[in-house]
């Protein structure tokens, strides 16, 4: 039953971030699954991803949302229409849920009673260091494309001193 | 003496040499461009000539290409180095004549590199027996007469004309390419002579396929019923050079086509009759255009088509020989009728016949020459084309329907009536054009009397034709010597009456005036056959119809990020159901 | 019927994160809300891994795999909120009916 | 070399050399010069990494795949992967060199070579990943590289439109993946490759076809599948023309062969992923095509053009994984480097030409086709290039565009089944349909009268001709002897339908 009140409530959350119309409560709904999420992680026995969660997507992604919006400024918060009929895109999104969960749901494997010997960390360090490794390449490019795209050009420069 | 293959490889390699090296030149030495494309298609035109004594019934040369593209592979038999050799001396003189037409012309390198390149590749259609090849060849050419229409890139109707000449070959093309694809898939490589020998080991249904593929391809590359448009259009190209190689040498490729693969098809049901059939309707169709036509040298494409519908005719009947015999006579008498076409009109600086007239007096040679081609066009014994034609029907007469041969009698007259037309209209009456005439350039002459010399005397060679190209004829056809053929050809019955009907058509010339409650009548013929009887406008529809299709799919393109991920997601969706019904 | 057993709750939040993530990349005007989308797209995804960890006996390995996940995650959604503070400076606003200039 | 050594340090040296091209043209930029280091560093790496390239490819062609554990990741350079090698390497190593004088005094040069190498390296792990997740990694570090390459004139809407819409569609395909690989880890209990074939049930469980869909369609993001394609147009068009020929050249194949990777694991379906691939491909071609025919900027046109050529690969591909034909995986892959080449060369081509018209005059206009008109006479060299380039992708012979759509025209007679040969007349309709918009290209170059750009067009300069020499050479040279590029891409079809072949044999029935 408590998991039910927690994906009813994470999905509540996450509802309210997609839907609102103003960006900073968005950004909270979403830190608010964000750590809805983690506790359904717990649940599931993942502890440590759970923790990342909690402080990366809850925290940080949260945080940069906000900088992000007070950079980019806050749209004046005016309804418009969305650009593809809602109906539509409920229909849509409804069909590619739902032909997922028919194919995928009745044969849910039955949980495996073995449970993995290694450690989180064994796992992580040495089974599959590889991804590890490779995060740090996905740091540098997303780094990089960060200074690429927000550093204060000189024609930015420029265009501002006018 | 060089051996047979490396002949073989010269006369590809040599043209195509003279293109980069001219190239290469830039245009800022014409007469250095000028020089080296007479020098390296000479050489061409030798080294097809060499291999005439040394040709083979067998394979030469064996480069292996790669896995699924098979061995480089030449068959150097009395069909193809005939052709060859026709390619490469009628693209000599196109070449010679260039000296004197182009001069001064911009962009040299690139009109001499296409006409050399053209060349080259012309002779490895007719030399391989890699059918790959026999295709990459073929499409190679259509490169070229499609970049030679276009030459004058400025002039919209220019390029219009080639690429309308370019897709419609390639459309046609893809019979050829299924043809050659079947022949990978069902025999496992692409040699010809593997094929020509045992062709009845393939499925029936396959053979079938592969037959009417040809059929179609060639009839785009011939220009025959119903693609028959894009060659009077290529005609924009520079006069009269291209319309030359148009006329006298790419668009024989779909009658090799034909004659080469005729024993391997000969018993498909219905085959020869829908040969018999596209060659009739294209002979008579094209006539009566001709007829209509005040464009001189869309009259000359007209009859070109009408003429290559003979050939097409006589195969389908069965007349290898014929058909190979016309091609002869024709590249002869066409070319001469091309180059002195070409003289007129860089004479006069137009192409309608109703500005010309009177030109007799000032370009007595030109006047001459042309004369001589046009009765051998008209079929007027002795020349050569009356030879060969009255082979052609008479092979039709023995191998064909009756209503084709009647179809082509009917054709026989009116090709008196519109080359009559034509002469008059050019060299007789009273001068139409105030312009200043001036005469052919020495170059441009030196290339016609050869020519004229030729349509007078080629007949006499029939008989060591037919020995030459020997074992490239279907089996059972005999040769006979000179005399006997002509013998036969001036005793048979529908040689007479072909005359007749000659005859007729040219009284009916000298009788226009009183005929002319009839033509009157005729005119709907006539308007139809000005429009092209309707082709132009289904190419139009074609062409209007991807381009609205185009443009409506543009319209789903609306650059929104929403509607784009839609799209990923309708995709998924739809990659999902078909699974989840297929699947499950 | 299947209890309302821990893998079919999961199961469920999955199904309804993804819902919810494809409704809002499908229905958002805004740049900075498509990427809360992305966000919610994703740990749909997140929590799909740990599902399919647990559920073959390999919690470790899932977990491994999330963490992963929520490094490149993040990194993109931050690449993605300096691209919108750069469309905001260029384009004076965030709105995609204003981002549809190439199109066709 | 050590083939094992040689497999690391190819991977490892553009990977460690890209933060210190960055960092070398940063410092360099800081005192006062240039970012020229950056440049140098850049084409040096890729060179240098031609070593243990060479090495590998050796050992790969004559002993069969190399195989590198770290962990329980495994990483092999088999066929499929050498050929992706190969073709990454060599276009990037051109295309780095092309854009020294291009990318000359951008500001974020360094960025934009650093990432131009890590983003080759990120490729080629993607061509020799073994393991699901591991693919995914190397996949989402390819995509997350490229996001500054593509929006890079950050002070263009253009870029940026591009740019964002890129990212956005790359993500989702991305978390799709992540779906398919969670029912397929949650089916299995593995990742590596070769062990879910192994473990993968006959007839194929409906989530491990749901996994396939996922598969197909999050790969198929970046692989631009029709309708997923939307992102290409705009991102090849605004990208710098360095970025378009890689984009266009590598990234979707790369895409490609990721999808392919990931449903080889599903192979006993393999009937299915055939037909699948065929369908898609018929779609690209035609839209590619009717997109592409009333374009009026070239690098548009070419993106369209490259949609196009996806459909004729993956019916190469298709029929060799319904089929089983080895000739379609050849044929493939022949296309995948011939398109790279080609497709190279005309970004490059057009790229030198927008360089020279526009970019060096300040400008950022688009080229637009009516710009082109009478650049023969003033850029013959460049102009002689696109022209090649062009009319090979229009698969006119002797080019080698032309010989790898036959290759894969041959295979899909080679199935012997009327729908397939129906669908290669339809594809060779549609490679004449593109001559429609081919064609008039190069017939605009040689006109008499130039444009007012052209007319005012600076000089094209030796490092930005050199790569498009190459190229145009390459072209031609493989349009007359094909048969030199076999003895890589047929290793890599007989490996690539040995993977299919347990779901091929099905389809014999």
């Amino acid at each position: 039953m408590f998991d039910l009140l927690i994906v009813a409530a994470m999905l509540g959350c996450a509802f309210q971030a997609v839907r609102g119309t103003r960006l900073l409560i968005a950004a909270l709904w979403l830190a608010g699954a964000s750590a809805l999420t983690a506790i359904m992680m717990f649940r599931l026995g993942a502890p440590e991803v759970a923790v990342i969660e909690l402080s990366v997507g809850a925290g940080l992604v949260t945080v940069l949302f906000v900088f992000a919006i007070n950079i980019a400024g806050e749209e004046p918060p005016v309804t418009l229409r969305s650009l593809v009929p809602a109906p539509l895109a409920w229909i849509v999104a409804l069909c590619a849920v739902g032909l997922g969960a028919a194919m995928a749901l009745p044969n849910l494997r039955v949980e495996s009673s073995l449970l993995q010997a290694d450690k989180f960390a064994t796992v992580l360090w040495e089974h599959r260091s590889l991804d590890v490794l490779l995060q740090v390449v996905l740091i540098i490019g997303g780094v990089l494309a960060v200074l690429g795209l927000l550093a204060e050009g000189r024609a930015n420069a420029r265009k501002e001193s006018q | 003496m060089p051996d047979i293959s490396t002949l073989a490889i010269l006369s590809i390699a040599l043209p195509w040499a003279g293109a980069v090296l001219i190239w290469l030149v830039r245009d800022r030495q014409p007469q250095l461009q000028h020089a080296l494309a007479v020098v390296f298609t000479l050489a061409g035109a030798a080294a097809a000539l060499a291999m005439i004594p040394q040709r083979s019934e067998v394979n030469v040369l064996d480069f292996p290409l790669g896995s699924a593209f098979g061995q480089v592979t030449f068959l150097p038999d009395g069909l193809a180095v005939f052709l060859a050799v026709v390619a490469t001396t009628i693209g000599c003189l196109a070449v010679v004549f260039s000296v004197d037409y182009m001069k001064g012309e911009k962009q040299l390198g690139r009109y001499y590199a296409y006409v050399l390149f053209f060349i080259g590749s012309m002779v490895g259609l007719v030399l391989s027996s890699n059918l790959l090849l026999i295709f990459v060849f073929w499409e190679i050419t259509a490169l070229c007469s499609y970049a030679l229409i276009s030459f004058y890139n400025d002039d919209p109707k220019a390029v219009t004309a080639g690429i309308e000449a370019l897709i419609i070959t390639q459309v046609g093309g893809i019979g050829l390419l299924a043809g050659a694809l079947f022949l990978y898939a069902y025999q496992g490589n692409y040699d010809v002579p593997t094929f020509l020998a045992g062709a009845d080991r393939l499925p029936p249904n396959v053979l079938a396929l592969m037959a009417f593929g040809f059929l179609v391809a060639a009839a785009a590359k011939s220009a025959q019923f119903p693609f028959q448009t894009w060659l009077p259009d290529a005609m924009e190209a520079p006069t009269p050079v291209s319309a030359l190689i148009h006329a006298a040498t790419m668009v024989n490729a779909g009658v090799y086509l034909l004659a080469r693969f005729y024993p391997a098809f000969e018993a498909v049901p219905n085959w020869k009759l829908a040969v018999v059939s596209v060659g009739a309707i294209t002979a008579l169709m094209a006539a009566v255009m001709a007829l209509v036509s005040n464009d001189l040298k869309r009259v000359l494409a007209y009859s070109t088509v009408s003429q290559l519908g003979y050939m097409v005719y006589a195969i389908g009947a069965g007349g290898i020989f014929a058909s190979q015999f016309h091609l002869l006579s024709h590249a002869v008498f066409k070319a001469l009728l091309f180059l002195s076409a070409g003289a007129v009109i860089h004479a006069v600086h137009t192409r309608d016949m109703r500005e010309m007239g009177g030109l007799g007096k000032q370009m007595p040679l030109v006047k001459v020459v042309m004369i001589i081609g046009g009765l051998a066009l008209a079929g007027i014994p002795v020349l050569n084309g009356f030879w060969s034609k009255e082979l052609v029907l008479e092979a039709g007469h023995e191998g064909g329907p009756l209503w084709a041969w009647l179809f082509m009698l009917v054709g026989a007259g009116l090709t008196a009536l519109y080359t009559l037309r034509f002469l008059t209209m050019v060299f007789y009456g009273e001068p139409r054009s105030g312009q200043h005439v001036h005469d052919a350039g020495p170059a441009m002459k030196v290339a016609l009397v050869p020519l004229a010399l030729g349509t007078l005397t080629t007949w006499l060679l029939a008989g060591s034709f037919g020995h030459f190209l020997g074992k490239a004829l279907p089996e059972g056809h005999d040769v006979e010597s000179t005399g006997a053929l002509l013998l036969q050809v001036a005793t048979a019955p529908t040689t007479f009456v072909a005359l007749a009907v000659v005859a007729l058509g040219l009284a009916a010339w000298w009788q226009r005036a009183r005929l002319a409650g009839l033509a009157h009548s005729l005119r709907g013929i006539g308007t139809m056959a000005s429009n092209s009887f309707g082709f132009e406008a289904i190419n139009r529809a074609v062409v209007s119809v991807t381009e609205a299709s185009a443009e409506s799919l543009r319209t789903t393109h609306n650059g929104v990020l929403n509607w784009n991920v839609m799209a990923i997601l309708v995709g998924l969706v739809v990659v999902l159901a078909i699974l989840a019904l297929g699947g499950a | 019927m299947m209890s309302l057993s821990l893998p079919l709750m999961a199961a469920v939040a999955v199904l309804g994160l993804l819902g919810i993530g494809l409704l809002g990349l499908l229905v958002t005007r805004n740049l900075i809300k498509v990427v809360v989308g992305l966000q919610v797209l994703v740990k749909g995804a997140l929590l799909a891994l740990l599902l399919a960890g647990r559920l073959s006996g390999q919690v470790q390995t899932g977990q491994t795999l999330a963490l992963t996940v929520i490094v490149a995650d993040t990194i993109v959604s931050v690449v993605a909120l300096a691209l919108a503070v750069q469309v905001r400076r260029q384009f004076g606003t965030l709105d995609l009916q204003a981002l549809s200039t190439l199109r066709r | 070399m050590n083939p094992i050594l040689a497999l690391t340090w190819l991977l490892l040296l553009p990977l460690v050399a890209s933060p210190v091209i960055y960092l070398a043209g940063r410092i360099s930029f800081r005192l006062g010069a240039t970012a020229a280091p950056a440049r140098w560093l850049a084409v040096l790496a890729l060179a240098v990494t031609g070593v243990p390239l060479w090495f590998l490819g050796e050992a790969v062609l004559a002993g069969g795949p190399v195989s590198l554990s770290v962990g329980a990741i495994s990483l092999r350079m088999d066929g499929v992967g050498l050929v992706v090698a190969v073709t990454v390497m060599a276009l990037t190593f051109l295309v780095s060199i092309f854009s020294i004088p291009y990318m000359r005094g951008e500001e974020g040069e360094e960025k934009y070579y650093a990432l131009l190498v890590s983003m080759a390296a990120t490729m080629v792990g993607l061509g020799c990943a073994h393991d699901l997740f591991n693919l995914w990694v190397w996949f989402e570090a390819m995509t997350v590289t490229s996001f500054l390459l593509v929006a890079f004139y950050r002070e263009q809407r253009g870029a940026l439109e591009a740019g964002v819409k890129y990212l956005v569609q790359s993500a989702v395909g991305s978390a799709l993946v992540l779906i398919g690989i969670a029912f397929v880890f949650a089916q299995t209990g593995t990742l590596d490759l070769q062990q879910v074939a192994a473990t993968a049930a006959q007839p194929t469980p409906p989530q491990l076809l749901a996994a396939g869909a996922l598969f197909l369609i999050g790969f198929g993001v970046k692989t631009a599948l029709v309708p997923l394609h939307t992102w290409l147009p705009d991102a090849h068009s605004q990208a710098p023309s360095g970025i378009s020929a890689m984009l266009s050249g590598v990234v979707i194949e790369a895409g490609l062969v990721a999808m392919l990777r990931s449903l080889g694991c599903l192979a006993p379906a393999a009937a299915t992923w055939g037909a699948l691939l065929l369908g898609f491909g018929a779609l690209n071609m035609i839209v590619g095509n009717l997109m592409a025919l009333r374009q009026t900027q070239v690098k548009r046109l070419f993106a369209y053009s490259s949609v196009s050529h996806m459909g004729y690969m993956l019916i190469g591909f298709g029929v060799a994984v319904g089929y089983g034909i080895v000739n379609g995986a050849a044929g493939g892959f022949f296309h995948l480097l011939n398109h790279a080449l080609m497709k190279g060369l005309a970004f490059m081509a057009a790229g030198a030409l927008l360089y020279s018209l526009h970019v060096a005059r300040g400008s950022h206009a688009p080229l637009t086709v009516d710009d082109l008109n009478g650049a023969g006479n003033r850029y013959p060299m460049t102009a002689f290039a696109l022209s090649v380039a062009v009319l090979a992708l229009g698969g006119l012979p002797p080019l080698s565009g032309f010989m790898s759509k036959w290759q894969i025209f041959v295979a899909g007679f080679e199935t012997r089944s009327t729908g397939v040969e129906l669908l290669v007349i339809f594809a060779a309709v549609n490679s004449v349909l593109s001559l429609a918009y081919y064609a008039p290209l190069v017939n605009r170059m040689y006109r008499h009268e130039p444009s007012a750009a052209v007319a005012a067009g600076r000089p094209v300069s030796f490092l930005m001709g050199a790569p498009l020499a190459v190229l145009t050479l390459l072209v031609v040279v493989l349009g007359f002897w094909p048969g030199l590029v076999d003895f890589i891409t047929h290793p890599a079809a007989v490996h690539l339908v040995s993977i299919f072949s347990s779901g091929a044999a099905l389809a014999q029935f």
